[in-house]
């Protein structure tokens, strides 16, 4: 009975010491937060922390926690493994053949390390007890927001005036197309004065002879003259009422009544 | 101006302190605070008045100044420096198109009437756009024109060839330079022998 | 950006007179202003230094204090009036271990890489907490260290300079100390071929 009572009692302790390190795995932030914790415990100064101590207390943690099926994150394993790779450097006497580093020289760093990132909490600690803007010290409350006044210079280049000026004088350009009639003579009209002159035409006569005469002279009349005969004389030739003739390529064209036979 | 340790004649250092105390509370505050509302925060029997009197001629003269605002108090730029809250800046931007037109127009026309204007724009031209162009010193009035009505004229500045970087109008380039500098939109001109019309055109109007 | 109108035309103001400009400035703003951002609204050739100084000692021990914030000053006011003052800003969150702790290294090493966050602290830094800090206003990217992979490093902001009462970066509290006491140095481990491969450092030691 005595005996039972016992084992429940140390289960139950049992029991509350794994919950306890359980929390305690979660509240570590990793295996150094883990050793700097462990450290604390040798109740020295970190600058004289016992690395070989701090590593054999990590194993024994890593150990128990194994014991007490509790899932430890990959990182802390590889601390524990490194840590009794150390253990065996700082306990073995150092190989003279080797340029790895002494088992004294890791020791220390890993003091640095522990010393740094004790510092570095210690900064944050006072960092954050410092007066605060907005909880200890505060800013102009009634704030004046500077007003902008804003004005405008307008620019111009010469060439926006010169596209401008461009611009308007082009608009122009642009009115509905209509022809110029006072050089033009259409086929129809110089098909109507062929018509009333060529029975007249007995003999050979060049077709500018049929051109009015204010057609005569102006290039661009005579221009328009001569296309319009010439393409009223075709008409004419067709109905087999004219005969045209050309002595050679560009040498004037002519033409004559054709009799019916 | 004094500093801030008590004085020595009063045996009560607080009201120093009151007075530091009401400035921060002022300064801090978003609103103008009453003196019931400081003296509630402040340790009680806190002589308040004459340590607002004390702050208020502390702040005397200088850029910012402890005032009365009804029943209560507050911190308010000193009227005299109330330029330094504003700030000026100049947007810099492009001339309307109605304007450079406009401007172009007297520049390659002038003296050029707000009629001749309008019928080589071949729209109205607002008063705003040519009172734009004489506010920027770009254009003024030339002379009346010796035509019935007596309009009166349009010219450009000294400003305006400075700016453009113009000895004279004359400088300006006709169209069909403008043409053989790319500037016209590429259209083909409308007959090959018609004559180049603007030169002419502006020719015809600077002599009129 | 055309000047605020001088009062006087020519010669630059009297000491006691910017002075009283700057006061105006700086009390009207809540967030610390720069000195170039002064000599803007300034009159030409105003002399700002001795002003400045001249104006914190005035308000040295009074309720509120002019600070000098990185380049940039503002008025605060003083630390032990805290109480009396109604906290109108939303108390900020209450930063994780994590976050403070990664602050701190940052205003300690700055520039700080990640890698070298990661391995003073012995884990890696989430990237929620530089984030958060980064909101908050208190860390920025710095440059790119001219390490191998070119790593962004982080440094602490005017935000942080100001919200911890601070004037640079120079006055965080301890820091003489912890530089005399080599805790700020990037001591590679031994055994370590490049002394600026922390990442690779830090992994070598836990798994050699």
């Amino acid at each position: 009975m005595e005996e039972r009572k016992a084992t429940a009692a140390e289960d139950v302790a049992a029991r509350r010491a794994a919950e306890a390190l359980i929390v305690d795995v979660e509240g570590f932030e990793g295996p150094l937060d883990l050793l700097l914790v462990l450290s604390r415990s040798q109740k020295v100064d970190l600058r004289q922390v016992s690395i070989l101590a701090l590593a054999e207390q990590y194993l024994a943690f890593v150990e128990q926690a194994r014991v007490l099926r509790i899932e430890l994150a990959a990182d802390y394993l590889v601390m524990a493994a490194w840590l009794a790779f150390l253990k065996s450097r700082l306990l073995l006497p150092p190989d003279p053949q080797t340029d790895e580093p002494s088992g004294e020289d890791l020791a220390a760093h890993l003091a640095f390390q522990l010393e740094r990132l004790q510092a570095m909490r210690e900064a944050a600690a006072v960092l954050m007890a410092r007066p605060r803007l907005g909880r200890d010290v505060f800013a102009r409350g009634a704030a004046e927001a500077v007003t902008v006044h804003r004005s405008s210079v307008h620019h111009a280049s010469l060439l926006d005036l010169m596209q401008a000026y461009a611009r308007v004088k082009t608009r122009d350009e642009f009115r509905p197309f209509v022809m110029d009639r006072r050089d033009l003579m259409t086929m129809e009209q110089a098909l109507d004065r062929l018509r009333a002159m060529v029975g007249e035409a007995a003999d050979w006569a060049d077709i500018s002879a049929y051109f009015p005469e204010d057609w005569q002279a102006a290039p661009r009349r005579r221009r328009s003259a001569t296309a319009a005969t010439f393409a009223a004389s075709l008409e004419l030739a067709k109905e087999g009422r004219i005969e045209i003739r050309q002595g050679e390529s560009f040498a004037p064209i002519q033409i004559r009544r054709k009799d019916r036979a | 101006m004094t500093q801030s340790p008590a004085p020595a004649q009063f045996d009560a250092p607080p009201q120093a302190e009151i007075a530091r105390m009401i400035e921060a509370m002022l300064f801090a505050s978003a609103e103008p605070l009453s003196t019931a509302e400081m003296a509630r925060r402040l340790p009680e029997g806190a002589e308040l008045t004459a340590a607002l009197e004390d702050l208020r001629a502390r702040y005397e003269g200088r850029g910012v100044e402890l005032r009365r605002v009804g029943e209560a108090w507050a911190f308010r730029t000193a009227p005299d420096l109330g330029h330094l809250l504003e700030r000026h800046t100049v947007e810099t931007r492009k001339l309307s198109r109605a304007a450079t037109e406009t401007l172009a127009i007297i520049a390659y026309h002038q003296p050029a009437t707000r009629a001749e204007i309008e019928e080589i724009r071949g729209v109205s031209v607002s008063r705003g756009t040519i009172d734009q162009l004489i506010e920027m010193g770009w254009v003024r009035l030339g002379r009346r024109k010796m035509t019935p009505g007596r309009p009166v004229t349009f010219v450009v500045t000294e400003g305006f060839l400075d700016h453009f970087g113009l000895s004279s109008p004359r400088d300006l380039p006709g169209l069909r330079e403008l043409r053989a500098a790319g500037l016209l939109d590429n259209r083909p001109p409308p007959g090959a022998d018609a004559p180049e019309a603007a030169p002419q055109a502006q020719d015809s109007l600077f002599e009129s």
